[in-house]
């Protein structure tokens, strides 16, 4: 039991502290056991990339991470809209429930080839697409658990009222699936983060961290490679600090008995 | 997502003072078993390494396991990698000494439509240019240096495992390689005609025939064990029966083709067969015996690693790698000890005609 | 509905509706509504093929809706038939499905080992996130993060350190270390979700356990645990996927010989002159992926006691 | 309320003078009975473990009667009027609401229901709870805001209308239930042990208040308590339950009219003793000792 | 239980003749305090928005003593009987359990709890919620089905044993909670109107349970209740709370013993009525009109 101005300080200082910590003994592993530099580079080295390519790495940035947004949102916002449909018409449930395992087990390396030959590999869409549904598939099958939390009295409530679908579904439904919703998001995000880079190494146009991390892996320029892992590192936390902002507006809103 | 063990100091991996110097060889290839490595299959196959007392495992690459690394860090004792790539390594401070170029020509193509306009890499200029990635990439950039063009003024798009981007019209040429992608088109059927393509329907420009050439698939070890006696002695070995597998493939390509494909490749017979012949023009004839580098050829691949720059202006290379990066004894050697036993120069190769099916199958 | 049509025929026999969960007709049941689904991907697959233009729907310059080459969407019987036809035009070569399914099984060992040492793992940081709230504001971040890090930076270390494990005369194989990549990606939704779900227990349970001055691991057992059923099956079911994904992916990244995952790879080159060969270890892993989704739905069934009052 | 005067004879219920109770006071001869149910029975579980709630109920409530269901725990009071709200289907019999099934009534929004426990929104505040069914039935905002501050003064909550519903005591919550099943005014109100977490005086200020609405409606009221003098103070009939299986066993016609003014006066009444005592010995199957003796 | 028999002179209660009450029965002289509040003040809430559950209460309970609490709906009871069972920490002032801090008392299990909801965890059956507490502290086995078959036996749930939760009537959960409170035979039993879904037979039934419990067992009880009667039936102490903020604003001493016994003949002790008045009084702030009329 914290108090919340504590709290709040813990929760910048505490990542924080971690990432120092991981930062150190990885110092330690490269400088004093001497862990051979192509192997893994040291986080001075890095750092020193990451400056000699300060531009190089903020276009690629900005490439990979329009893709992943896009992805994000897209996938999201689908993701959510079909869980609806499944929640409201078991029919569409029950023929969503292989499709969606489908979807969930295909890998980029697969769906990779397939989606720039179906989009086209001189552009972005098929990466934003892949984005889409590996972001898709965790908020999918979040929500779908989510929208059957509400305990058979708010259903009964509801039923009472002669609610209709849609409105059950905004004033029961969806407040009780919120933190399952946003628990889907939290998991997509890094997806979605992870799936544009990595669908970069299988065509389409270069330009993006994937590209330049393979490229540069490949002729072991691995302080380079790692200075854009590192940027997709910083893409990814961009992506959770939205998904923590998304979820204390939602909490904020909907707060839930939830144990402290 | 890091932490180590010992292995400490090592600059070499399992070099440094404990090289593997016993019989049980580890050989890492650069991408999937293939006919373009024919030669060392067949070198198992016909039991060429057990007759020089060495039991050789051959371990498959691709995906993100880079050869020179693999070998660098002391899970192989050879690998096979393009001179390009394992020179952008050693600036990075990997000590690789290259032993033999296996392959004397570059077997790189820009494949583009009949129609495109697009005959040289003077053309490229303003146009979609297909590249794998992964290194494959300083080849275009270098030629492309050649011509007084830079990265920036084409745009580069990278391609997957296949020749449908290209294909399809997303990209204005491809990379290809002979003895692979290059048959991939030439295995697809033409929409146009239903039969399939024929190569008068593309343009084919050979980096062979540009400035931006450079060598390829080379046998790499480690610089450090270069210097214990009993490595090089078995190293000799090794490449004694390299030369022989690959002059074996050379006599026999459809049996070459065929141990590959029982080796673990998943070609179809005739695209095998087709491999196996491009890769045998990539070798023969060699007029200084198999293996032996080029000076000449090394200087250029030197300077167009030098002079190519990505378009995030990155370079390949800055400095002139040093010394040690190849060495013509131990193949030289090789080639001595086996005297006339085989014919290590091809001089009268002559390649023969594959007829490409449907899918490769 | 009218009331009167309530009246059974025979007052006080009793017609229990039926429940879920009860007999076979529920599976049955939902096994054909998704092949049911399966068959309109198909058939929207082929209408879409059917109507639309070659290039795909174009919107300017941006193609929102894909093309329908036979390059880029190969017929459905295609794909169906070359399955049946023989792998390669090498003389006893076997048939396309078969290799498949060789490769799915061993693909489905590897990615059950994953999941496995993935869950055990998520649960694990989840247990003790959920235990030390600063160790979730600690560590949370990073295990967010970690999913960032492309496998190319580390799968490469994993493989080299895992060849030199020697331990005894028992030696770290291949496959294990696929196994701990597909774990990195299978623990990341257990972790994620399963700290959420010991989070959600009714506080007057938490209450009640406290008043019982039951220990915080009794709670976890007792009350934390089985409240979090509704979170861990959806996050044991997305580390599922991500077992397999993991597998497939770190198959293709070590080079793992036998697996889906290459096959994935050397397929996919050869997709330009037989473009449907392409599609069929992709079917590979779909079924791997059935397959590891019916294993959780079975779970789902056997902890179906903590998941009263679900809405179905 | 509970002021010391003592009770004045004028004042005193003339029971015969009142008019009949059974539903014929508020409504109009002749218009269909909130509801009507005839065999109804209803069993939950699977064959083997059976536990038969109701059997064969037959009920009937005219259209602005006040009825009290009384019984033991888990004879069935909560099922039948989760019948009748078509929240569950009957297992046999017909239940019709104002002469067309449930299922049409609930549609047409005829009830309100409170139920046994609060079973509020934990993320809307009092007055978004309350507020809710205004809201799905499209009740405009002004309108909204002022019904809902209405209801919340009735409620006694006033200060507390921000709150949520986890910041609020058990008895609280209860009452902001109320209200919401108050909200639309419906023809048909059915509450369940709606006051049983209340203290005495705001029970009693409820029961009040129930009574007026009732009457000011022309509302019918089902109505759940484990209060024998509740009951018979509030209803125009007390029917008597028993369990196992849950079965009316005895319908009690208080005999104060739904115009008599619910207040102290009418507790004091000793014919408001004589049947609190009737009901008693309905209820536990015998005469009962001490009638002027109220728990 | 309600036969017909009159009141026998002999039997009514003399409270003369009884022993004072406070704390003085089954509890040795001097030994601690069940209970011992001073100047305890429980805030809610931000500085903004602050509500003041409780404050400056002093409260004793004496080891073996029973004390009801009553007060309007949201007058702190809830939340007194949540700081003495250590889930909530006072504002300010102290408060002691058997002579030590709250939170001692609560590691050393001197207390059960049955809560204002039943708080019945839905995957267990009731015999599984019953056995929770006795699974906790290491009862072996057999000791368990053997009490949990007692206790089920003792709130008549004997054909409900392996039902869930949700399965069970609103009475029917609340009579597992409170079993589930006993398991342990506490020394304290802090009990949140635990009888306030049940039927006035079955109430009068745990009524007299409870009251032979604490006997028996020594056991001091807290009890929460809406009901006067109930509190004066049971009670040797009634504590009267008003509201905003909480506070205790009288204590009335029942004067009958705990060696009496809780029945029937009690319930028509003229006595006991006057008490209830009493009682009455205080809550309401103002003499109560007849005294012999309950609710
Ligand atoms: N969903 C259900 N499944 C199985 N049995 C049920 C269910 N709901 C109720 N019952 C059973 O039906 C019987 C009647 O329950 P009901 O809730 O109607 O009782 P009640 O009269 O309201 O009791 P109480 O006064 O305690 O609230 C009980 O025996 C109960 O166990
Ligand atoms: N967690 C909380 N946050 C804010 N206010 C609270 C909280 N818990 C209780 N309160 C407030 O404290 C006051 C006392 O609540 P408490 O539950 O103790 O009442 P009570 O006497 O038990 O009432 P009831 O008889 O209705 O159960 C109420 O005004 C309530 O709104
Ligand atoms: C991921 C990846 N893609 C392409 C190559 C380049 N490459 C090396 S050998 C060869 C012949 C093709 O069969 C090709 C294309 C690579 N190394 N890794
Ligand atoms: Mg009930
Ligand atoms: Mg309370």
């Amino acid at each position: 039991m914290t108090s919340p101005a504590t709290e709040r300080v813990l929760r910048v200082v505490a990542p924080v502290v971690v990432g120092l910590v991981v930062l150190a003994i990885w110092q330690y592993l490269v400088s004093v056991v001497g862990v051979a530099p192509y192997l893994l580079p040291g986080p001075r080295e890095i750092g020193q990339e990451l400056q000699d390519n300060a531009d190089a790495v903020r276009e690629a940035f900005w490439i990979t991470g329009r893709n992943a947004a896009l992805g994000l949102v897209f996938g999201s916002v689908v993701g959510v809209v079909l869980a609806g449909l499944s929640a409201w018409a078991r029919v569409v449930d029950g023929m969503l429930a292989f499709v969606v395992a489908s979807l969930a087990v295909v890998p980029i390396v697969a769906l990779a080839p397939v989606l720039n030959s179906m989009y086209g590999a001189d552009s972005q869409y098929g990466r934003r697409a892949i984005a889409a549904i590996a972001a898709f598939v965790p908020v999918y099958v979040n929500t779908v658990r989510g929208l059957r939390q509400t305990t058979p009295q708010h259903r009964d409530l509801m039923h009472s009222y002669s609610a209709s679908g849609w409105q059950t579904f905004r004033s029961l439904t969806l407040p009780s699936a919120a933190p399952f919703v946003i628990t889907g998001i939290r998991v997509a995000s890094s997806l979605a983060v992870i799936s544009a880079l990595v669908a970069e190494y299988f065509g389409g146009p270069r330009g993006g961290l994937g590209s330049f991390i393979s490229t540069s892996a490949a002729t072991s320029a691995y302080a380079r490679a790692w200075a854009y892992v590192v940027a997709a590192i910083v893409l990814g936390l961009v992506a959770y600090v939205v998904t923590v902002l998304l979820e204390r507006i939602v909490q904020h809103r909907l707060p839930t008995g939830g144990a402290r | 997502a890091c932490g180590g063990d010992g292995d400490d100091d090592k600059a070499g991996g399992s070099g440094g003072g404990d090289c593997n110097t016993s019989n049980d060889v580890k050989l890492q290839l650069q991408w999937l078993p293939q006919a373009q490595f024919a030669g060392y299959f067949a070198a198992v196959d016909q039991g060429f390494f057990e007759d020089e007392g060495l039991n050789v495992e051959i371990i498959p690459s691709g995906g993100d396991i880079v050869p020179q690394d693999a070998l660098a860090a002391g899970d192989a004792d050879y690998a096979i990698a393009w001179v390009p790539k394992v020179l952008g390594s050693i600036e990075q401070g990997v000590d690789l000494t290259n032993i033999a170029q296996i392959f004397q020509r570059s077997g790189t193509l820009q494949v583009s439509m009949a129609d495109s306009g697009i005959d040289s890499v003077a053309d490229f200029e303003g146009k979609k240019i297909g590249s794998w990635g992964f290194g494959n990439e300083w080849e275009i950039f270098a030629a492309m240096a050649a011509e007084g063009l830079d990265a920036e003024s084409v745009e580069i798009v990278t391609q997957d495992f296949n020749m449908n981007a290209f294909l399809q019209g997303d990209i204005d040429a491809a990379q290809a390689m002979t003895y692979n992608e290059y048959a991939q088109l030439l295995e697809t059927p033409n929409p146009d005609t239903g039969e399939l393509y024929q190569p008068d329907d593309f343009n084919v420009i050979s980096y062979q025939d540009t400035k931006g050439a450079m060598l390829q698939d080379a046998i790499w070890a480690d610089t450090a064990c270069l210097k214990d006696p009993a490595f090089v002695d078995r190293t000799v070995k090794f490449l004694k029966a390299v030369v022989k597998g690959w002059a074996y493939a050379r006599d026999n390509v459809q049996k070459a083709a065929d141990i590959t494909v029982a080796a673990g490749s998943s070609w179809g017979p005739s695209h095998e067969l087709w491999m196996a012949n491009e890769t045998n023009k990539l070798i023969w004839p060699a007029d200084n015996g198999i293996g032996v580098i080029d000076q000449a050829a090394w200087d250029q691949t030197v300077e167009g690693a030098m002079a190519a720059v990505n378009e995030q202006g990155q370079h390949l290379i800055t400095k002139k790698p040093p010394a040690t990066a190849y060495d013509n004894t131990y193949i030289e050697k090789a080639i001595d000890e086996l005297g006339d036993e085989v014919d290590t120069k091809g001089a009268d190769y002559k390649p023969m005609d594959v007829e490409l099916t449907e899918g490769g199958n | 509905m009218s009331a009167t049509a309530q009246t059974t025929a025979a007052p006080g026999l009793v017609t229990a509706r039926p429940r879920r969960g009860a007999g076979a007709w529920p599976v049955l049941r939902s096994v054909l509504l998704g092949l049911l689904g399966l068959v309109a991907v198909a058939g929207l697959w082929e209408a879409y093929k059917a109507l639309a233009p070659e290039d795909g729907v174009m919107v300017g310059d941006n193609r929102v809706l894909p093309r329908t080459t036979d390059l880029a969407m190969p017929h459905v019987w295609d794909m169906a038939q070359r399955l049946g036809e023989p792998v390669t035009g090498m003389r006893g070569a076997e048939p396309l499905w078969q290799a498949v399914a060789d490769a799915v099984v061993v693909s489905l060992k590897v990615a059950a080992a994953g999941w496995l040492v993935g869950t055990v793992i998520g649960l694990l940081l989840a247990v003790l996130m959920a235990r030390l709230r600063v160790l979730e504001f600690g560590l949370l971040p990073w295990i967010v993060l970690s999913q960032t890090v492309p496998l190319i930076a580390f799968a490469p270390m994993v493989r080299s350190w895992g060849s030199r494990i020697e331990i005894g005369g028992w030696q770290w194989p291949p496959w294990m270390s696929v196994a701990l990549i597909a774990s990195y990606l299978a623990f990341f939704p257990v972790a994620v979700g399963a700290l959420r779900g010991l989070q959600a227990s009714d506080r007057i349970h938490t209450e009640l356990m406290r008043t019982y001055d039951a220990g915080w691991w009794a709670t976890l057992v007792r009350v934390r645990l089985p409240a979090s059923v509704p979170y861990l099956l959806p996050a044991l079911r997305l580390g599922a996927a991500g077992a397999v994904v993991g597998t497939v992916v770190a198959e293709v990244s070590i080079v793992y010989p036998d697996g889906i995952g290459r096959m994935l790879v050397t397929y996919a080159g050869q997709a330009s002159g037989d473009p449907e060969k392409a599609w069929a270890p992709i079917f590979g892993a779909v079924v791997l992926g059935l397959v590891a989704a019916a294993f959780i739905a079975l779970l789902g069934v056997l902890l179906r006691r903590y998941r009263r009052g679900e809405a179905t | 309320m509970s002021t010391a005067v003592p009770p004045d004879p004028e004042d005193t219920v003339d029971l015969d003078k009142r008019t009949p109770a059974t539903g014929s006071t508020s409504s109009a001869f002749g218009a269909p009975p909130a509801v009507e149910a005839v065999g109804v029975s209803k069993a939950f579980g699977s064959r083997k473990r059976q536990v038969v709630a109701l059997s064969e109920v037959d009920l009937r409530v005219a259209a602005g009667e006040f009825v009290a269901l009384i019984g033991p725990s888990g004879c069935g009071k909560s099922t039948l009027m989760r019948l009748v709200a078509d929240l569950e289907k009957p297992t046999s019999g017909t239940l019709e609401v104002f002469g067309k099934p449930a299922s049409q009534a609930r549609v047409d929004q005829d009830y309100g229901i409170a139920f046994q426990q609060a079973g509020l929104l934990p993320w809307r505040s009092v007055a978004g709870n309350i507020s809710l069914p205004l809201e799905l039935h499209g009740a405009s905002r002004n309108e909204r805001k002022q019904r809902v501050a209405e209801l919340i003064e009735l409620v006694g909550l006033t200060d507390f209308a921000k709150s949520r519903p986890d910041q609020l005591s058990g008895g609280m919550q209860q009452r902001v239930a109320i209200a919401r099943s108050l909200a639309e005014r419906p023809r048909l109100l059915l509450m369940d042990e709606p006051f049983g977490a209340l203290d005495e005086m705001t029970r009693e200020r409820m029961q009040a208040e129930l009574a007026r609405i009732s009457v000011e409606t022309g509302a019918a009221v089902v109505f759940v308590t484990h209060s024998i003098p509740e009951a018979v103070f509030l209803a125009d009939r007390v029917v008597v339950m028993t369990a196992r299986p849950g079965r009316i066993t005895e319908e009690i016609v208080t005999g104060i009219g739904r115009e008599v003014v619910r207040d102290q006066q009418l507790r004091e009444d000793p014919a408001f003793f004589t049947k609190v005592t009737e009901v008693r010995e309905a209820l536990h199957g015998a005469p009962v000792a001490s009638s002027a003796e109220e728990r």
